[in-house]
């Protein structure tokens, strides 16, 4: 019984990770620019499929993670400064309609590329082997996402925590307007956040490309999951965004273990009731509030 | 008073000013008026084996108006109106088989229907506002699509609702494969509630409607409920769009499941958006550039068009919000400001 | 890129295009998806298609003796519904004037002709939508593809056979992933077999830890899938070998999972996975070789044929016949006559239309997943001879 | 001067978190009267506003509006039973023509704005006593302009038309001159003096001699408190009012 407990908080951890990981870029530049960014997981694709084209040429698996980070880091940082800003001061629905063209054009992009069919990535064998963890043999590729992403969560953490920079970005997510005020360069911590976000979206669908597999309609097929997360977490909430990621993927495994009929609409019921309940998500920050 | 009239050029009147279209002084606005619904009756004797084409384009011409009315006019940002086409279309399509194939009556009971669950998912959500909205709306067409996809006794699920059968409208004109009675039954449908959105948007609620969305805390100010009209017009929209699914429904003689997906929302609102919102004529012209460009794109290249579909999309909202119906004033304006640069000698 | 900005100049005209049926000219119009999730089978279709005329030429002599050319038109349904596939289909019929209609990958979309079929009296060649009761839904259905309970009943057979005796199953949530499961525990159980667990996954599931600890702790002989091709059935595979359900000996038996064009996108997981289908891509019949030879001929080696091209040859195969029999202008009613009880061959092997049902009947081949010079392959370990679709013969037509 | 007061304030409360806004703020309004209500920056001048007209909601405390009690009451309601403002920033329908911003409200007053159908005449009406109420401040002449395109100074004066065409009986001006050049701000005053002699006002103004000349009754607020209250011959003379302007915290 305890094993299964593990077992199954490993499995929903694991997954909760990647969410986590694709999530938090997004959490913060919504909270930051109030850029509803349908698009952000175009950026996890496109980091997963640097990644898959590399490791597939054989490239050492951990370059093409930072390869995968660097390529969508950079294209979001040129996103960004073409798209993006003239954004900013416009309404919800030229973000989302704007984001919305984007997923198209990477969509299409994508196929022409590496075709319909879901691309495949290469892992080490010793990431693709079972191990054992004592009370059981585990994935060694479930253990390696739980490691990934609570690295990336600590780092978070400090930088936003302890940093100048986090000082200035929760300062500008608190208020924008203010932040400008004292002579902040808001414009510059913009791009480079939303950088920092692309990056860890490209490194996350790197990583979790075997749990959320490659494809084209990859954005659109994931986004909701996404942006389930940041709301629910509360826009612009680091940790809020941690905590919901990690429940969405507990909730989830152990819904498929007791509910096996499947019933996909009672995710949506639970967030439908949260955000009529809680309608800033769980930890809104301040300017959200 | 001369200190306060400092003047300033005075631009285009934007869509909202009011009595811009109202009172059809030039000539031209009289040619705008006739021009779609000349085409579309034209259309009908010259549309061969494309005329099933067309009623889809005037089921989402319809469409798009209902999302006009909610979207353009009161500024609801929803991602959410497909839960309203595809629910009028089940509706229509379950009232053919279990309850009376009478295509009127299957088309209120739709109407009816659609717009109940504006009135009560807009009562739940309106409160809310920008994203949260967003999400919420979204959440909600996405339950009713999962429900449908399970509910296969009901809805046929993925395989769509099979074997509905429709009267004769008035027992006389029959819906048979060339199309001709659904396109005359769909065009009249869009007239009528064209007539009504018209009437509406030019109505002092339609003005309330547009100050709503210009400045809710200002129209609060002047003592208007805002909560309340936005529910008003969000249960119109809710069974307009009812409305256009029982068309679609009646038309196709078919259901299926894609009527619920978020991504026929995605579509409708890119058409409302590629025409011009507020203008109740902006989801004309969208919706038959959009399957004008689909129809020609996909046969080219795999995903071409959802490539063109996507700039235009960019496109549209960087360079062109009023829309299509807008590259008229850009044109002009980008006219006037070159004719006007001094010559370089 | 290129092609795309050559293809916008063609735009007018095709807009413009009007079709205008000449005398000889056989229309045939082709609907499938060409675009979006389901974009495969298009091409599939239309490559396999090109094939066989470029094989076997682009017209036909009829009893006349007169060449008459066939003249396949392609439309596309664009992933989107079966409210467009209706609308495709009327246009087709009414203004290219088309004799018969092909394609439709899925089933709604195949479901959704049926009124145009019989009131306008075009046969309707179905080359893959495998819901076991389409046929019924109009006279001028005929279906060359398959239907799920065809491999599924032979599936089941085979396993008990082969001294499996608990299964677990895990399918699809979809029509035909009922379907498989209602017809794999129905003929499991009626052996004397027993299923120790049944699980239905969402349709695009990529994450199935959990389903496979449930399999892990039921202990079953052998895990039956039913999952869609592509990443649900890739991830499917990657989770049985990562959970150690390879390693605790439970055997991994499905139908279309494993077929040589999904192949490549797995890892060497799928080795030594059973699999019962109507379509080996590596057996040796003359024309399976012909057809391979000539996709390669045209498309290049990365082309391979799937069983969407094999319909697509066999249901051109069928047309040709008809033509060749009847001429161009034949009463809808009298082409399809003409294909009921016709015996083809086709690169899959033996196939038969059902002169009652209109439907295929075909051997269903169990097949083995095996790595042959580096690459994954099937390989044949047994077959089911001439079956005939089991759902029909449950439910016999009702007499109205 | 009638009895009682039109608007009647006790107690009001209201505190975010820590930060006290209101503090037990008594307030009577009667019909005809005009107060001027000054204080530093943050003294909760217009939180008291806000909290007058709803949208604000207070902690405790009492509004009693013509012997009807508000203060549980939203803010759209409040208006109708004759309680305007206007907005220390501009808050208007910059979309749409002057008139029109005018009318809007006039149709809500007269309580016809939420017709679909048959208002033709009505709306006429509307902007026909739009055009005069314009006229009657002085801008008749931009009756058509776009808002977005005034002047500053003008959209203040739009305001308060706006606020006067709810025809309300306690009119609460948020600095009506806050903002406009000082070269325009007599125009302000010139409608300012000229406002109907029924309706009571509050008026919220830094300006003092605008406040001396205007105000019979003047309140002084302090941390969200009433640290004086009194004709403007006291107020100018208070040291501790002094005081408070010249910087130095109250204790």
């Amino acid at each position: 019984m305890l094993s299964f407990a593990a077992t199954v908080l490993l499995d929903g951890v694991s997954y909760g990770m990647v969410l986590f990981l694709i999530s938090v870029g997004l959490t913060i530049t919504m909270g930051l620019m109030r850029v509803v960014n349908l698009a952000h997981g175009s950026f996890a694709m496109i980091g997963g499929y640097t990644a898959g084209y590399l490791t597939q040429k054989g490239v050492n698996f951990y370059f093409a993670l930072v390869c995968a980070a660097a390529v969508a880091g950079a294209l979001g940082g040129i996103a960004e400064l073409t798209v993006y800003r003239p954004l900013y001061r416009k309404g919800e629905l030229s973000q989302v309609l704007l984001t919305i063209g984007l997923v198209f054009v990477v969509t299409a992009v994508a196929t022409e590329m590496f075709g319909a069919f879901p691309y495949p990535m290469v892992f080490p064998d010793y990431l693709a082997q079972p191990v054992n963890i004592g009370f059981r043999t585990y994935p060694a590729y479930r253990l390696f996402l739980i490691a990934v992403g609570a690295v990336v969560a600590a780092v978070m953490w400090y930088l936003i925590d302890n940093s100048l920079y986090g000082a200035k970005l929760r300062a500008a997510v608190d208020n924008s307007k203010i932040a400008r005020c004292v002579g902040m360069n808001v414009n510059i911590l913009f791009t480079g956040t939303f950088i920092i976000g692309c990056a860890l979206a490209g490194l996350g669908g790197a990583v979790g490309a075997q749990i959320l597999s490659l494809e084209p309609s990859y954005a659109l097929k994931y986004v909701v999951l996404f942006l389930v997360v940041v709301i629910v977490g509360g826009e612009g909430s680091f940790k809020g965004s941690f905590i919901a990621a990690i429940a969405l993927g507990i909730i989830d495994t152990l819904g498929k273990y007791f509910v096996t009929q499947a019933a996909p609409y009672l995710l949506y019921a639970a967030v439908f009731v949260l955000l009529l309940w809680r309608p800033q998500g769980l930890m809104p920050s301040k300017a959200a509030g | 008073m001369t200190a306060l009239n400092r003047d300033e050029p005075v631009a285009a009147p934007p869509a909202t000013s009011f009595g811009a279209m109202t009172s059809g002084r030039s000539w031209l606005a009289l040619v705008g008026h006739a021009l779609p619904w000349a085409i579309i009756i034209v259309f009908y004797f010259m549309a061969g084996g494309y005329l099933s084409l067309g009623t889809q384009v005037l089921i989402w011409i319809l469409f798009a108006l209902s999302l006009d009315l909610a979207l353009g006019y009161a500024g609801i940002v929803t991602l959410g109106q497909a839960a309203f086409f595809g629910l009028g279309a089940y509706a229509a399509g379950l009232f053919a088989i279990h309850v009376s194939p009478d295509p009127i009556l299957g088309h209120i009971a739709a109407v009816l229907i659609a717009g109940l669950f504006g009135l009560v998912t807009g009562a739940m959500i309106l409160h809310t506002t920008g994203v949260t909205f967003l999400m919420l709306t979204l959440a909600i067409v996405s339950i009713l699509f999962e429900y449908a996809n399970q509910a296969r006794s009901l809805t046929g699920g993925d395989d769509g609702l099979q074997g509905v059968k429709i009267d004769p409208i008035f027992g006389m004109f029959e819906f048979n494969i060339f199309g001709e009675t659904a396109y005359v039954y769909a065009a009249v449908v869009l007239f009528i509630w064209f007539l009504i959105s018209w009437r509406i948007v030019h109505s002092p609620f339609g003005r309330s409607l547009d100050g709503i969305r210009q400045n809710a805390r200002r129209m609060r100010a002047i003592g208007t409920p805002v909560w309340w009209r936005l529910l008003a017009v969000y249960t119109l929209s809710a069974a307009m769009a009812g409305s256009a699914g029982a068309l679609s429904a009646h038309a196709t003689r078919f259901v299926g499941l894609s009527v619920l997906s978020l991504l026929t929302s995605g579509i409708v609102t890119v058409m409302l958006i590629l025409g011009g919102t507020r203008r109740l004529y902006g989801a004309f012209v969208g919706a038959a550039v959009y399957y004008l460009v689909q129809d020609a794109t996909a046969r080219i290249s795999p995903y071409f068009w959802e490539f063109v579909v996507g700039l235009m999309l960019i496109a549209t909202v960087l360079f062109l919000e009023g829309g299509l119906l807008d590259l008229g004033r850009v044109g002009r304006r980008l006219f006037d400001r070159l004719r006007r640069r001094p010559d370089p000698t | 890129m290129k092609k795309w900005l050559a293809g916008l100049s063609a735009v007018g005209a095709l807009v413009t295009a009007i079709g205008s049926a000449h005398a000889d000219v056989v229309k045939v119009g082709l609907i499938a998806d060409f675009t979006g999730a389901f974009a495969t089978w298009g091409t599939q279709f239309q490559q396999a298609v090109d094939a066989y005329q470029a094989v076997n030429g682009k017209s036909v002599k009829g009893p006349d003796g007169k060449e008459h050319e066939i003249q396949f038109i392609y439309r596309d349904n664009a992933s989107a519904g079966p409210d467009k596939t209706k609308q495709l289909a009327e246009e087709l019929v009414l203004r290219e004037k088309v004799k018969f209609l092909a394609g439709f990958d899925l089933s709604p979309h195949a479901m959704a002709v049926a009124d145009i079929a019989t009131q306008a009296k075009i046969p309707v060649v179905i080359m893959n939508a495998a819901t076991a009761s389409i046929t019924r839904g109009s006279p001028y259905y005929v279906r060359v593809s398959m239907t799920i309970p065809q491999h599924v009943v032979s599936l089941a057979k085979w396993a008990y056979d082969n001294g499996i005796r608990k299964v677990y199953t895990i399918v699809s949530d979809y029509a035909p992933g009922y379907d498989a499961e209602n017809y794999f525990n129905k003929t499991f159980k009626a052996l004397g077999g027993e299923i120790v667990g049944s699980a239905r996954t969402p349709q695009q599931e990529t994450n199935y830890a959990a389903y496979m600890e449930k399999v892990l702790q039921a202990k079953p002989d052998a895990l039956y899938m039913f999952q869609p091709a592509g990443s649900p059935s890739i991830a499917f595979v990657k989770s049985y070998v990562e959970r150690g359900l390879k390693t605790a000996g439970i055997k991994l038996i499905g139908t279309g999972e494993t077929q040589q064009l999904f192949l490549p996108n797995f890892t060497d997981d799928v080795i030594g996975v059973v699999t019962a289908f109507h379509y080996t891509e590596t057996n040796t019949n003359p024309e399976n070789i012909a057809l391979k030879s000539q996709l390669v001929k045209m498309f290049g080696d990365k082309a391979v044929p799937d069983i969407a091209s094999v319909a697509a040859w066999d249901g051109t195969k069928l047309i040709y016949q008809a033509v060749k029999e009847l001429g161009p202008n034949a009463d809808g009613a009298k082409y399809v006559d003409f294909m009921k009880g016709k015996k083809l061959d086709s690169p899959r092997g033996p196939i038969m239309i059902d002169p009652a049902e209109r439907d295929v009947i075909q051997n269903i081949y169990i097949r083995r997943v095996e790595k042959r010079d580096g690459k994954l392959v099937n390989i044949d370990i047994g077959q089911v001879d001439m079956v005939k679709d089991p759902w029909k013969i449950d439910n016999p037509p009702k007499s109205n | 001067m009638s009895a009682a007061p039109v608007l009647s304030v006790r107690g009001l409360c209201k505190n975010f978190g820590a930060l006290i806004v209101a503090q037990a703020i008594d307030v009577d309004l009667f019909a005809g009267a005009r107060v001027g209500l000054i204080g530093p920056n943050g003294a909760g001048k217009t939180t008291f506003v806000n909290l007058l007209t709803g949208f604000l909601h207070p902690d405790a405390g009492t509004i009693t509006l013509d012997g009807l009690s508000i203060e549980t009451m939203v803010a759209e309601r409040r208006v109708h039973h004759g309680l305007a403002r206007t907005h220390q920033i501009n808050t208007l329908l910059v979309e749409m023509t002057v008139r029109d911003n005018v009318a809007i409200a006039i149709a809500e007053r007269e309580k016809f704005a939420w017709r679909m159908m048959r208002y033709k005449p009505q709306w006429r009406a509307c902007l026909e006593e739009a055009q005069t109420r314009l006229d009657q401040i002085g801008i008749g002449a931009i009756g058509d302009r776009i808002v977005r395109e005034l002047p500053y100074g003008q959209q203040r004066l739009l305001e308060i038309a706006i606020a006067l065409a709810l025809k309300p009986r306690v009119l609460l001006l948020d600095e009506p001159a806050a903002g406009v050049p000082s070269a325009e701000t007599h125009h302000i005053h010139d409608v300012l003096s000229k406002l109907p002699k029924d309706i009571a006002i509050l008026i919220i103004e830094h300006d003092m001699d605008v406040i001396f000349r205007f105000a019979q009754e003047i309140i002084v607020l302090v941390q969200g408190r009433v640290l004086r209250r009194g004709v403007p011959a006291e107020i100018a003379t208070d040291p501790e009012v002094r005081a408070v302007y010249l910087g130095r915290t109250v204790v």
